[in-house]
C-alpha cells in the first residue's frame, strides 16, 4: 500500500534535501552533486525503482520545516538522530555516524576539552550551524544563548574564527576536517572527539506519515550494508561502516 | 421669437463655506454671441463650467436646448441626471480652456480626430477630412502632424478651438481663451474667433478681459460681481454708458492698466 | 495549520529580545545613513570632478546591488583586509551605507527644488555663499526633506532581518532559532510578520503626519 | 584557480536563475501594481478597501517575512509552492504594492485640466482613461517602475535563504566548496551591478521613445 | 554733462548654439528713467540678468558707475572679477523679479530686513525702523507679520521692491514686475513705481509690456529685437512716430491686441 512509493517511481525520482557541508555533500566545478549522504540514497532509491534523486542544498534549520511542507521527500544530510527530532520525522536506520569536533586556534588557548569548558569560561564564544546538534549540545551543557554564535555555514564559522569572532567552531569530525583541509592554515588545531558528547549518527529523514516508504528503504538499506557495498559508498569519504552498522534507530532515538 | 437655447434659473454654488455664485439667472437666444466681464473671482468661469459640467450645482435648476441639463424625467418625475443623460447633454456644448489643455502625447490631427472617434464612431477617413477643414479654418493646417509642444500659445490654441468644434456642438464656451498669451500672438486667436462669430450661427459665451474685443464680438454683455450680474446689455450700452456704479468702477480700473475699451 | 497560544507565550519572551537588537540596528542604521547621504549629497556637487565622479559610482555601485551581499562582503571580506567588524557593527554600517545612497538622492532633490528664483533673489540681496545656504536655502530645502527621510528609515527597518545572516540576533534570527529548536514554523513567523505590520502601520499615520506638516518634495 | 573557473559557471547558472526571478516577478509585480494602484483610485469603496488592503500589508511587512511564509507557511495550509513559484510570489507581491502607489501617483499627477479636457469632448471614463491619462502616466511611472525593477533585482537574493540556487546561493555553495570568500563575492557583486545597469538603461531607452514628440523634440 | 552710470559696450551672449544678445552697446545716464521694450525672446530680460550678474557675458565690457562690472584691475592689468569684486559691485544694483522670489519662509518684515543686517551689519533696530519706512512708502506697513503666502500677486511684488530698496542701490531693474499679476493689481504696483520715479533720483530700467505706463514713466525707450538696439528715442516719437518698420509692426500688433499706448 505504498502509495508515495508509486508516486515517486512515477515521476522518476525523488526529491532530496542535502546541506551545503562537505564530506556529507560536495558539489563538484561543473555543479553536480555527490557526497557521501547524497550517494548512497541514490543508490538505495535506485534499487526502490526511483531512478533518480534531485537534490536541493538547504539550510539545517530549513529541513525539517520544508520536510514538513512537502518540498523535499526526504532529507539525507548528516541530520543526527535525536528524540526530539525522532519525534518530528520518520528515519530510517543509521547512515552515517561521527562524532563532534571542535575547531580552536592552534594551541586550544581556552583550553576546552567539551562544551562545559565552554560554558565555564564566561568569555569564550562558540560557533555552530543555527539548528543544529552542535548548537543544542552547547545550549545543554549550559552556554548562555548569547554566547552560542549561529553560523551559516562551515566557511563562515572557519573565517569567524581566524579572525578571532568566536573561540571554537563546533561540527562533526569529518566536516571539521574538510574545512582544515582546505583552510591549509597552520594556526588551527582539531579537538576531536569533544569529551562527553555522543557519537551521532543520521539516518534518512521520512515525514511522519511516510513510513511504508521509510520501511522500504531500510530493506534496502540493510541489504545494502550486508553486500558490503555500504562500505565502498561511504569510506572514500572518510565515514565508518561499521559505526553505522552497530547500533539501530531504536537506540539513537531513545538515547536520554 | 425662439425659445432660449439656454436657461439658467436661480442656480446657486458653493466651494466649502464661500458662496460664488448666489441666485443666478439668466436666457441666452440661440446663436447669441454673449461676453462675460467682471472682476477676479466674481464667478464668471464658475458658470462656464457649469454649463460644461464640471462643476455640479447645489441648488436652481438649468435648461440646455430645451432638455433639462443636471435632471432628467423619469416617468413624470424629475431626478438628478445620471452619467449617460449628462453624456447626452455634452454633445450639445463644446468648451475651449485657458491653458488649452491639448493633449500633449497626440499630434495635433489626434487632437482634433480623437474625440468623433471615440464619442460619435467616426470613421478615421471621415474624422481626419473634417478635421483637415477644421485646421484649415483656424489656419493650422500646415501643422497637422506637429506636436502641442512644438506650437506656440496661439497655435496651441487655434488647435483648441478646431478640437472643439469637431464635435459640432450647438453652444461654445470660451474662458479667457487669449489670457495665457504673449501680447503678439493674443491677435491671431482673436481673429479665428471672429470669423467663427461671422461664418456660424452658434451660440457663443466668452469670458474675457479684453474688453475691445468683447465690444465687438458680443451681441450683449453680462457684467458680473460677487457671483449676480449687476448689469447687462448691448456692448456699446455697458462700455460707454455703464448705469452701476460696481461697472463704472471695473472698467475705470482696467483702463488706467493700459486696456483699451 | 494549527496554531498554538501555549508556544506563542512561551517564545515571546525570546522574540523581545530580537525586537530590541532590531530596534537598536535601526536606529543607528539611520543616523550613519543620514550622514552617509550628507557626505555624498555634497561630495557629488562638488566642483572637484574627480572627487564627483567617483563618489557618484560608487554610489550607483552600492544602489544596485544587494544589501545581503554587501553584509557578507563587509562581514567575511573585510577581515581579509585587516577590518574585522562585530556582527552588528558591521550591519549597521551596511544598513549605513546601502541606504546612505538613497537618502543622498533625498538631499539631491530638496536642494534640486528649492526654485532658482530664490538663488538669484539671494543674489539679488548681495548675500554671500554661506549666508545663501543658511539663511535662504536650507530653511526651504529641509523640512519637506523629513518625510521622505523617515521613508527610507522605516524602509531600512523592514530590512534588518537580513542581519541574521551575519549572525545578529535580531528578531528574524531569533524567530528562526525558536522554530529550529521546536521545529515550528507557523507561529514565530507570523509572530514576526504582525510586528513589522504593527510597526509599519503605525508609521505611516507617522509619515502622514509629518508630510501634512512638513509638506512633500514634489519631484 | 582552474578549479576557481569551473565554479564560475556555477555562478552563471545562479545568474539565470536571478534573471528568471527578475523577469517573472516584475511581470507579476506589473499587473499587481495596475490592478492595485487603478483599485485605490476607483469610485467603489470595496475595490478601493481591497487595493488598500493589499498595499499596505505587502509594504508593512517585510519581503523576508512574506517570503518564509509563502515557503514554510503556505504549505500547512496546502498551498505548496515551488521555490521559484515562492520567490516569484513573494517578490511580485512585495514590489507590485510599491509599483502601486507609483501607479496611483502618476496618475494623479496628470492635471486635472487633463481631465477636463476628456469631459468636455464628452469622452467617457474608460475612453478618457484609456486614450488620455494613462498614455501620460505611463510616462511618469517609467522612471520610478525602473528603480522598482532594481529593488526587485536585489531582493531577489533574499531567496538564496529558502534554498533557491541564485547568484547569491551559488556564491555561498562555491564558498563552501572552494575555501575561498573574496572571489564568488565579488564576482557577484559585478554581475548584479551589470544587470541593474542593464535595466536602467533599458528603461531610460523606453522612456526616451515613450517621451519622443511630448517634449517638442521632433519626431 | 555728467558721466553715464551704465556703459554696456558691444557684449554678447549665447545659450548653446543660439545668440541672445549680439554686440549690444548702450549707456544711461545717472537718474534716468529707460524703458525696455520689444518682442518675446528679444534679450530684454537677458540684458537685465546681466547687469545683476545672474549670467554672465561672453564677451565685451560693462562699465557700472564709474567701475568694471566682470573685470577688476590689478596692478594696471585687466583680469575677471572675483566674487568680492561682484559683490561690492552688487551694492550699487537692485532687482525686482516678474515672480517676485519673496523667502517663503520669512514674514514681510524680515524678508526687507535680512540682506540688510546680513550684507551690511545694520543692527535689527535700525533695519526695521527702515523697512517700517520703506513698507509705509509701498503701501504694506501694516502686513509687516503676514507671510508671503499670505498676500496677493500685487501685494508680494510691492514688498519685494521695499526689499530691493532696502540696500540703498543707485540703479534699480524690473522685468515686468506686473506681468504675473492679476489686470486688477497691476495698478498698485505700477502707483508705487511712479511714486518711486518721483520722488527717488534712482537710475531705473524697466522691461514691461505695458505700453501705456513706459510711455508715462520713462525718459527714454529702447526697442529691442533680436539681441539688438532696433530703436531708441522719446516715448512720445518711438510709441507715435516710430521709424523702424519692425518697431511699427510690433506696436500695431500690441495695439490691435487691445492694449492702449
Ligand atoms: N475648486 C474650487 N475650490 C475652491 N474655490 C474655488 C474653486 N474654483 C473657484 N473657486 C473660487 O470661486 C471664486 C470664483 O471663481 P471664478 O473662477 O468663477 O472667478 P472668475 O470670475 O472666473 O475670476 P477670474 O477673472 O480671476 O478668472 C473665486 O474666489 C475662486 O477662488
Ligand atoms: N537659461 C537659458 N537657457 C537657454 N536659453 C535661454 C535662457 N534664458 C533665456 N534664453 C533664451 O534667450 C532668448 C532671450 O530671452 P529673454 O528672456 O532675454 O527674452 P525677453 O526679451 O525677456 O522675452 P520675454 O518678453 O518673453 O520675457 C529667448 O529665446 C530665451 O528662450
Ligand atoms: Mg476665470
Ligand atoms: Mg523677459
Amino acid at each position: 500500500d505504498d502509495a508515495k512509493l508509486e508516486q515517486l517511481k512515477g515521476q522518476g525520482f525523488a526529491r532530496v534535501a542535502i546541506a551545503n557541508e562537505p564530506p556529507y555533500t560536495a558539489v563538484a566545478a561543473d555543479g553536480k552533486v555527490s557526497g557521501a549522504a547524497p550517494d548512497v540514497a541514490r543508490e538505495i532509491f535506485k534499487r526502490l525503482g526511483v531512478n533518480d534523486i534531485v537534490a536541493s542544498i538547504s539550510e539545517y534549520g530549513a529541513m525539517i520545516p520544508g520536510l514538513q511542507a512537502g518540498r523535499f521527500d526526504v532529507v539525507t544530510a548528516g541530520l543526527f538522530m535525536k528524540p526530539e527530532r525522532c519525534a518530528a520525522v520518520a528515519y530510517s536506520e543509521p547512515v552515517l555516524c561521527d562524532a563532534e569536533a571542535m575547531l580552536v586556534k592552534k594551541g586550544n588557548p581556552k583550553g576546552f576539552k567539551s562544551y562545559e569548558d565552554v560554558a565555564k569560561d564566561s568569555s569564550a564564544t562558540i560557533g555552530a550551524p543555527g539548528g543544529g546538534t552542535e548548537e543544542k549540545l552547547a545550549l545543554n551543557a549550559g552556554v548562555p544563548r548569547d554566547r552560542v554564535i549561529v553560523v551559516p555555514d562551515g566557511q563562515s564559522g572557519l573565517k569567524m574564527l581566524q579572525d578571532g569572532r568566536i573561540d571554537a567552531y563546533s561540527l562533526p569530525v569529518l566536516s571539521i576536517n574538510d574545512l582544515v583541509k582546505k583552510a591549509n592554515d597552520p594556526n588551527l588545531e582539531v579537538i576531536a572527539p569533544v569529551m562527553g558528547a555522543p557519537v551521532y549518527c543520521d539516518g534518512a529523514a521520512f515525514k511522519k506519515g511516510d513510513e511504508a516508504l521509510r520501511d522500504a528503504y531500510d530493506v534496502e538499506l540493510a541489504k545494502l550494508k550486508k553486500s558490503g557495498e555500504f562500505a565502498k559508498i561511504i569510506e572514500p569519504y572518510g565515514f565508518s561502516a561499521a559505526a553505522a552498522m552497530s547500533t539501530t534507530r531504536e537506540k539513537l532515538c531513545a538515547a536520554k | 421669437m425662439p425659445a432660449p437655447i439656454i436657461k439658467v434659473d436661480a442656480i446657486s454654488k458653493s466651494f466649502g463655506a464661500f458662496k460664488v455664485l448666489d441666485g443666478l439667472s439668466m436666457q441666452v437666444m440661440p446663436g447669441e454671441k454673449l461676453a462675460l466681464i467682471g472682476p477676479s473671482g466674481s464667478g464668471k468661469t464658475t458658470i462656464l463650467r457649469i454649463l460644461m459640467t464640471l462643476e455640479k450645482i447645489d441648488g436652481g435648476h438649468i435648461q440646455v436646448d430645451g432638455e433639462h441639463l443636471y435632471h432628467m424625467e423619469r416617468n413624470g418625475q424629475l431626478l438628478p441626471a445620471d452619467e449617460r443623460h449628462l453624456a447626452k447633454m455634452r454633445q450639445k456644448i463644446g468648451m475651449v480652456f485657458q491653458l488649452f489643455n491639448l493633449f500633449p502625447h497626440k499630434c495635433v490631427m489626434d487632437n482634433v480626430t480623437l474625440a468623433p472617434m471615440l464619442t460619435k464612431g467616426v470613421a478615421r477617413a471621415a474624422a481626419e477630412k473634417r478635421a483637415m477643414e477644421l485646421l484649415d479654418m483656424v489656419g493650422m493646417a500646415d501643422k497637422a502632424k506637429a506636436m502641442p509642444a512644438q506650437l506656440s500659445g496661439g497655435q496651441k490654441q487655434r488647435v483648441a478651438i478646431a478640437r472643439a468644434l469637431a464635435l459640432s456642438p450647438k453652444i461654445m464656451l470660451f474662458d479667457e481663451v487669449t489670457s495665457a498669451l504673449d501680447p503678439e500672438l493674443v491677435e491671431e486667436v482673436l481673429n479665428v474667433m471672429r470669423k467663427l462669430a461671422a461664418e456660424t450661427d452658434m451660440t457663443m459665451l466668452l469670458v474675457t478681459h479684453e474688453m475691445g474685443f468683447a465690444h465687438d464680438f458680443a451681441d450683449r454683455v453680462l457684467f458680473f460681481d460677487r457671483g449676480r450680474i449687476v448689469e447687462e446689455g448691448k456692448p456699446d450700452e455697458i462700455f460707454r454708458h455703464p448705469k452701476q456704479e460696481r461697472t463704472q468702477g471695473f472698467l475705470k480700473k482696467i483702463i488706467a492698466a493700459g486696456h483699451r475699451v | 495549520m494549527d496554531w498554538d497560544w501555549n508556544f506563542v507565550r512561551e517564545i515571546l519572551p525570546t522574540l523581545i529580545q530580537g525586537v530590541k537588537i532590531t530596534i537598536l540596528a535601526t536606529l543607528l542604521g539611520s543616523v550613519l545613513a543620514a550622514i552617509v547621504g550628507l557626505a555624498i549629497a555634497l561630495a557629488r556637487r562638488s566642483e572637484n570632478r574627480a572627487v564627483s565622479r567617483t563618489v557618484g559610482f560608487l554610489a550607483e555601485f552600492i544602489r544596485g546591488t544587494p544589501l545581503l551581499v554587501q553584509l557578507y562582503f563587509i562581514f567575511y571580506v573585510l577581515p581579509d583586509f585587516g577590518i574585522l567588524l562585530p556582527p552588528l557593527v558591521a550591519g549597521v554600517i551596511g544598513l549605513g551605507l546601502h541606504y546612505g545612497t538613497y537618502t543622498a538622492e533625498v538631499y539631491r532633490a530638496g536642494i534640486d527644488n528649492v526654485p532658482r528664483g530664490q538663488w538669484e533673489a539671494a543674489k539679488a540681496c548681495n548675500l554671500g555663499a554661506g549666508q545663501t545656504w543658511t539663511h535662504i536655502i536650507l530653511p526651504q530645502a529641509i523640512p519637506p526633506m523629513i518625510p521622505a527621510l523617515a521613508n527610507y528609515f522605516i524602509a531600512m527597518f523592514k530590512e534588518t532581518p537580513l542581519l541574521s545572516a551575519i549572525t545578529v540576533l535580531e528578531l528574524m534570527n531569533q524567530a528562526k532559532s525558536v522554530a529550529n529548536t521546536y521545529y515550528r514554523y507557523v507561529e514565530p513567523m507570523t509572530l514576526v510578520g504582525a510586528f513589522f505590520l504593527i510597526i509599519s502601520l503605525f508609521s505611516v499615520v507617522l509619515l502622514r503626519w509629518l508630510e501634512h506638516r512638513y509638506g512633500k518634495i514634489e519631484r | 584557480m582552474t578549479q576557481w573557473s569551473g565554479y564560475l559557471g556555477l555562478i552563471l547558472q545562479g545568474a539565470l536563475v536571478t534573471i528568471e526571478l527578475t523577469l517573472m516577478g516584475s511581470v507579476l509585480a506589473l499587473i499587481m501594481a495596475f490592478l492595485a494602484g487603478m483599485g485605490r483610485l476607483s469610485r467603489y469603496f470595496v475595490l478601493r478597501a481591497l487595493a488598500t488592503a493589499y498595499i499596505e500589508f505587502f509594504r508593512g511587512t517585510s519581503i523576508f517575512v512574506q517570503l518564509f511564509w509563502a515557503y514554510f507557511v503556505l504549505p500547512l495550509a496546502g498551498i505548496s509552492l515551488t521555490p521559484l513559484q515562492a520567490g516569484v510570489l513573494a517578490l511580485g507581491l512585495n514590489v507590485g504594492a510599491y509599483a502601486a502607489e507609483v501607479v496611483r501617483g502618476a496618475i494623479q499627477s496628470i492635471g486635472r485640466e487633463q481631465y477636463e479636457a476628456c469631459i468636455a469632448l464628452n469622452l467617457g471614463r474608460w475612453q478618457g482613461m484609456r486614450h488620455v491619462i494613462l498614455p501620460q502616466a505611463l510616462l511618469v511611472m517609467l522612471p520610478t517602475f525602473g528603480n522598482n525593477a532594481i529593488e526587485l533585482l536585489k531582493a531577489t537574493s533574499v531567496v538564496s535563504l529558502i534554498s533557491l540556487a541564485d547568484l547569491t546561493f551559488q556564491a555561498q555553495v562555491v564558498r563552501s566548496q572552494t575555501g575561498n570568500t573574496l572571489m564568488p563575492f565579488t564576482t557577484i557583486l559585478v554581475i548584479y551591478f551589470v544587470l541593474a545597469l542593464v535595466i536602467s538603461w533599458g528603461v531610460r531607452s523606453l522612456e526616451r521613445r515613450m517621451a519622443r514628440g511630448i517634449d517638442g523634440v521632433r519626431v
